[in-house]
């Protein structure tokens, strides 16, 4: 988001978004001391941290991240791949296109949670469940971009292949699937941030209560956690919702950047 | 592009194929699993409270059925009684015991449950926000109540409202999980709430609600009942293991009822996640053979009776079916025989009265 | 809060038609003269009624329980019977009024810090970052608070389905002001166009595109949010009607909600990119 | 200043006269200094046809911003019919090389915009933009989009636009530059219709010598590094002029000549 033009660096840009998070804080600690915070709704800085630690000596806390990301990674992987396979044989194929496309956007604006009743009802409440859930809502933008990707190849790239005879498969490998890249991992992104999502959401609606499966998430947590009025918990678990949702964002963006050198933000 | 047309007709295929290999598993003559489900809790932990919960932390059936290598699964899903009908019909799960709502709006739904032994009593709860200005149960009437729909509280406010006339048109519900009241109860946008003694208490305790109202200690219209049911499906392939599981299930409710068990009770309840406080207040000075009893006496026939009409009218079941055919004591009665607790719980009549002999 | 909607979808959206309908003509196969819309559409059916034949099927072998695969035949008399009590119909007002109220509060203020991060460099260092790392937060994250400060309560929903509107119009609004072609500057200043003449002529109509996408995208994630926060806490509206379905343990009812929920979604997006294509139609164009 | 235009003609016929005095310009770029331009100074008479000709970085785009007021030059003043000029008028009309046709509007309402800030009846208005759009040749397009027209077709609605107000004095930055030889030499012959039409001063800034020629009363060329005249040729031969005559070529050459030096 910064312009080409900015005269300040990147480190002193970070330095100056720091600046009100960091006041926020000091605001915080000082309405805390003074006794002006609501401690149903805001529990003091410290008390935040303290939890922080014993979440992370008893394992709670990191415990309920790994089972959270393994989760939502699990449901992203299948989600992804399915997506993927559709998203490029619909961006192929016109007669797969016709057949297909109307059915996939209305399913598409099923919003992702309103799956819950049907595919609960389906497969329970167990870890399938949940897996599936979060796999729907990995498929679509998976899908879309893989499609988009395939679909839009610009005509003098696909004239180029013809110009110089390649084969299907090279027209494919050389032409259609580089160009294709970066609205795929467009679409990586945003369905491995839906996974995330969704994965958080299955884990606080649907809860646990299993011995089996890969153990409780996030979402269990922080219901836990709200259930007994742990604002403490509460805020910090909010908190490693969004480090790890950005770091993941961060991750793929980085990767991207990387395969990509071209054409990226 | 030809052979994409090739692919994609495999793939058009292939999802014709798959829906057959989404048929259920077939019933084999021996299971190597047993899954049970009790009501969840708030906190999603494996646990739970009454015979159920006392089944699960004894391990009862874990140990008579490990000869036979047979691996016992535990659900206590949050979405407790419709979460455990739907485990039911998709065949996840081969016992239960949970609220009578659920019980009477799965088996008129359709899922072909036998209804083995009943839950036992647990107290309902009214609890409400101390600046609500509730005084007595007419004072409900137009004020917001909130509790989780689709369970046995939705029949126990009717029951309860029944007592000063009112019926649960006459309050705005909200239907709300667990963690969700308590936000409700704190923001004041609920007045009041109905729940059990482990949750209500609990909020009692931290002085977010007053009771106003409890069925503790009466058997009053309104306390929440359920039922241990087993698929028949289940039942029809593997008779001899529903008697064992029901054998441990009758076990249990024994342990549950001996005073000289009451505090061990309360450390099992308290693996829930609730406060073991709340388990202690809501259970003092009650017989505990009142609430853990697991007989289908006239008085659990005449609440399932009663949730049946409930659900009837709310057009929660769509169409009647026959309650005494659901509900087969046989099995039931040659347990307590076998384990020579025919004495040990007194039946009662359909007024909750105990029968007197 | 999950978003599906793809960055690229507006353009695609007229695309796969336009090819799809080439690429069938000049398929020998394809022989038959009909009209393209009808191929299309005589295609398009075909998956959902295969789908609906595979579901009789199923009923009727009983792959399922009943409970939890109804007969489409029942899920039919139900929508119907749905839409003709007026449930249907007011759950559905009562929804798409909160998720008006939302885009309005939301987008409006997404809007207004859009353009002022846009226009004011020192607003954009210091305060964006922070801004958009909260936004950043899931919304279902945000439920725990939002719940104590705002209740339960209509106030809650809006709130929520807000604060998800507000981040696609802030992105749209300060992408616009950001990108917008600088070249017109000149233009309009040797015009000597007044300053509002200068934003009502210039400035709006090059913001416009990026910000309408930006409110595609709100209406499209304020739908799905607003499904969620019903299913949550609620005593009224679709996401509601879907969980009173799943208690009662009516899958008919489901099924009728979310084919509700689905065409909702549909049609909103339809028309807002129906609307978009007919009022940037330039953007569209002059960007290939 | 906008309200002192009216759509009528402009009465006085001296209109339009520009006085360039000792005009300096400097850029800073990498801590380079660049001189734009070096105490360049131009008389041009009312209803002149000037075009600027030079090579690239010779600072001749820069001189007609300053003469639009969209850029102040450091040093020196510029004059228009008398008045230092420090900020953009609607009696300077200017044609950007991309014709910068706003993409939202279609043909009618991009002309139409440029008499937003004239004083004057709406159907004045309206009558003046149909004028202009037949003047230009796209009668019929009226309606259309920017993206729907050619380049050509473009560049006469930017003209058409630069028009509109009745400037006494036209500022053509490279109008013709990105068009074919076909469509530019049928625009050059409509652009001296106009102008003769019109009666007002262009200066026009152009990398086609023989255009120049065509075109102009005077051809003033530029040298860069730093940026100044380097000499002005006047072009007295009669209009419609012809690209084969002796003098044409002549003076093509002696200006060819003088670029290639540099």
């Amino acid at each position: 988001m910064t312009t080409s033009t900015s005269p300040i660096s990147r480190p002193g840009l970070i330095w100056r978004a720091l600046v009100l998070p960091a006041a926020l804080i000091v605001l915080w600690t000082l309405l805390d001391a003074f006794g002006a915070l609501n401690s149903d709704i805001l529990v003091s800085p410290g008390k935040v941290l303290v939890t922080a630690y014993e979440g992370f000596a008893d394992g709670s806390l990191p415990g309920a991240a790994l089972a959270t990301l393994l989760r939502a990674l699990t449901g992203w992987v299948i989600g992804a791949t399915l997506g993927l396979a559709a998203g490029v044989l619909l961006g192929l194929s016109g007669v797969a296109r016709g057949l297909f496309d109307p059915s996939i956007s209305s399913l598409r604006q099923i919003a992702l949670f309103a799956w819950i009743p049907l595919l609960s009802a389906w497969l329970g409440n167990g870890e399938a469940m949940k897996i599936t859930l979060i796999a729907v809502g990995a498929f679509f933008p998976m899908a879309l971009g893989a499609q988009a990707g395939c679909q839009n190849v610009p005509a003098p790239y696909r004239e180029v292949g013809r110009v110089v005879e390649l084969d299907r498969r090279a027209m494919l490998t050389k032409i259609i699937f580089p160009a294709a890249v970066p609205s795929i991992l467009a679409g990586t992104e945003l369905s491995l941030n839906i996974a995330w999502l969704g994965t958080f959401g299955a884990e606080y609606l649907i809860g646990t209560g299993y011995i089996n499966g890969m153990g409780d998430g996030l979402g269990a947590y922080l219901a836990a956690a709200r259930e007994y009025a742990r604002m403490d918990q509460v805020l910090l678990g909010v908190l490693f919702l969004a480090l790890i949702g950005i770091a993941l964002d961060r991750f793929v963006l980085g990767l991207s950047r990387r395969l990509v050198p071209w054409r990226m933000p | 592009m030809q052979p994409t047309r090739r692919t994609f007709l495999g793939l058009a295929a292939a999802a014709a194929v798959f829906p057959t290999t989404f048929s259920i598993t077939r019933a084999q003559s021996k299971p190597d699993v047993i899954r049970l489900a009790g009501p969840g809790n708030a906190a999603g932990r494996p646990y739970g409270n009454g015979s159920i919960g006392v089944l699960r932390g004894l391990e009862l059936l874990e140990k008579e059925f490990e000869p036979d290598g047979i691996r016992i699964e535990w659900q206590f899903p949050r979405g407790t009684g419709p979460a455990i009908n739907e485990a039911f019909a998709n065949r996840q799960l081969e016992f239960a015991s949970y609220g009578g709502l659920p019980n009477v709006v799965g088996r008129g739904a359709g899922v072909r449950t036998t209804v083995l032994a009943a839950s036992g009593i647990s107290p309902t709860y009214v609890g409400v926000r101390p600046a609500a200005g509730i005084k007595t149960l007419a004072d409900l009437k137009g004020k917001k109540v909130a509790f989780q729909r689709g369970t046995i509280f939705e029949l126990s406010l009717s029951l309860i409202l029944a007592g000063v006339g009112l019926k649960n048109e006459d309050v705005q519900i909200f239907d709300l999980q667990g963690a969700d009241q308590t936000a409700a109860i704190q923001s004041g946008d609920v007045d009041a709430l109905l729940g059990q003694g482990n949750q209500v208490l609990a909020l009692v305790k931290s002085g977010l609600v007053e009771v106003l109202y409890s069925t503790k200690g009466s058997p009053a219209p309104g306390s929440t009942f359920g039922s241990f049911t087993v698929l028949d499906s289940f039942a029809e392939a593997n008779p001899e293991i529903v008697a064992r599981v029901l054998r441990g299930y009758v076990q249990a409710s024994h342990f549950a009822s001996l005073d000289e068990n009451r505090e061990k009770l309360y450390d099992i309840f308290a693996l829930t996640g609730s406060p073991r406080e709340s388990y202690v207040a809501d259970y003092a000075g009650d017989d505990l053979r009142d609430r853990n009893s697991p007989l289908l006496d006239d008085f659990y026939r005449a609440n399932i009776k009663a949730g049946l009409d409930f659900t009837l009218e709310q057009k929660l079941v769509r169409k009647p079916f026959d309650v005494d055919e659901w509900i087969k004591d046989g099995l039931l009665t040659k347990t307590l025989a076998d384990l020579g607790y025919e004495a040990f719980w007194t039946p009662r009549a359909a007024d909750g009265k105990a029968v007197q002999f | 809060m999950s978003d599906v909607t793809f960055k690229t979808a507006g353009s695609i959206a007229a695309a796969p038609f336009e090819r799809a309908a080439g690429k069938a003509s000049s398929h020998p196969a394809a022989a038959f003269r009909l009209p393209r819309w009808a191929k299309l559409f005589l295609l398009g059916i075909v998956p959902p009624i295969a789908l609906l034949a595979l579901w009789s099927y199923a009923v009727h072998q009983e792959w399922l329980a009943e409970q939890i695969l109804p007969d489409p035949r029942l899920v039919y008399e139900t929508t119907l019977d749905l839409l003709v009590t007026g449930q249907l119909p007011a759950e559905l007002l009562v929804s798409l009024g909160r998720v008006a109220a939302g885009l309005a509060l939301g987008g409006g203020l997404g809007l207004f810090f859009g353009l002022g991060f846009g226009l004011f460099r020192t607003l954009d260092i210091y305060v964006a970052p922070t801004v958009r790392a909260i936004c950043l937060v899931p919304s279902l994250g945000w439920l725990p608070f939002f719940m104590l400060v705002f209740g339960i309560g209509e106030g809650l929903k809006i709130v929520l389905i807000a604060k998800t509107c507000f981040l696609p119009l802030m992105v749209g609004a300060y992408e616009g002001i950001r990108n917008r072609p600088r070249k017109y500057d000149d233009v309009s200043r040797a015009l000597e166009f007044s300053w509002f003449a200068r934003v009502r002529l210039v400035v709006w109509p090059s913001i416009l595109p990026s910000i309408l996408t930006g409110v595609r995208q709100a209406m499209s994630r304020g739908w799905k949010v607003l499904i969620l926060v019903e299913m949550i806490s609620s005593a009224a509206g679709l996401g509601y009607l879907m969980m009173w379905g799943r208690k009662a343990f009516q899958l008919d009812v489901v099924f009728a909600t979310m084919i509700v929920i689905g065409l909702v979604g549909w049609a909103l997006d339809h028309a807002l990119t129906r609307f978009q294509h007919r009022t940037t139609l330039w953007s569209f164009k002059a960007a290939v | 200043m906008a309200d002192a235009l009216t759509l009528s003609r402009p009465k006085a016929a001296q209109a339009g006269s520009v006085n360039i005095l000792d005009v300096s310009k400097t850029f800073h770029v990498d801590d380079r200094t660049v001189h734009a331009l070096d105490n360049v100074s131009l008389a041009i008479e009312p209803g002149e046809f000037i075009s600027i000709v030079g090579p690239s970085g010779c600072g001749k785009s820069t001189l007609l911003r300053f003469l639009a007021g969209l850029d102040l030059p450091d040093s020196g003043r510029i004059l228009v019919d008398g008045e230092r000029i420090d900020r953009p008028s609607l009696k300077r009309g200017i044609v950007f090389q991309d014709h910068r046709l706003l993409p939202w509007f279609d043909v009618e309402t991009n002309i139409a915009v440029s008499l937003h800030s004239v004083a004057g009846p709406e159907a004045e208005k309206r009558k003046r933009v149909q004028y202009l759009i037949d003047l230009v040749g796209l009668t019929g397009f009226e309606k259309a989009l920017p993206h729907e027209l050619s380049g050509g077709m473009s560049q006469r609605a930017a003209i058409a636009r630069g028009l509109a107000p009745r400037p006494p004095l036209m500022l053509l930055d490279e109008p013709l530059g990105a068009l074919d030889s076909l469509t530019r030499s049928h625009l050059q012959d409509e652009l001296l219709a106009i102008w003769e039409r019109e009666k007002s001063t262009v200066v026009m800034v152009t990398h086609d010598v023989e255009e120049a020629i065509y075109l102009s009363d005077r051809v003033v060329v530029m040298e860069p590094r730093p940026g100044r005249i380097a000499s002005i040729f006047d072009i007295t031969s009669e209009r419609p002029r012809h690209r084969d005559d002796a003098d044409f070529v002549a003076v093509r050459r002696e200006i060819t000549n003088l670029l290639a030096k540099r």
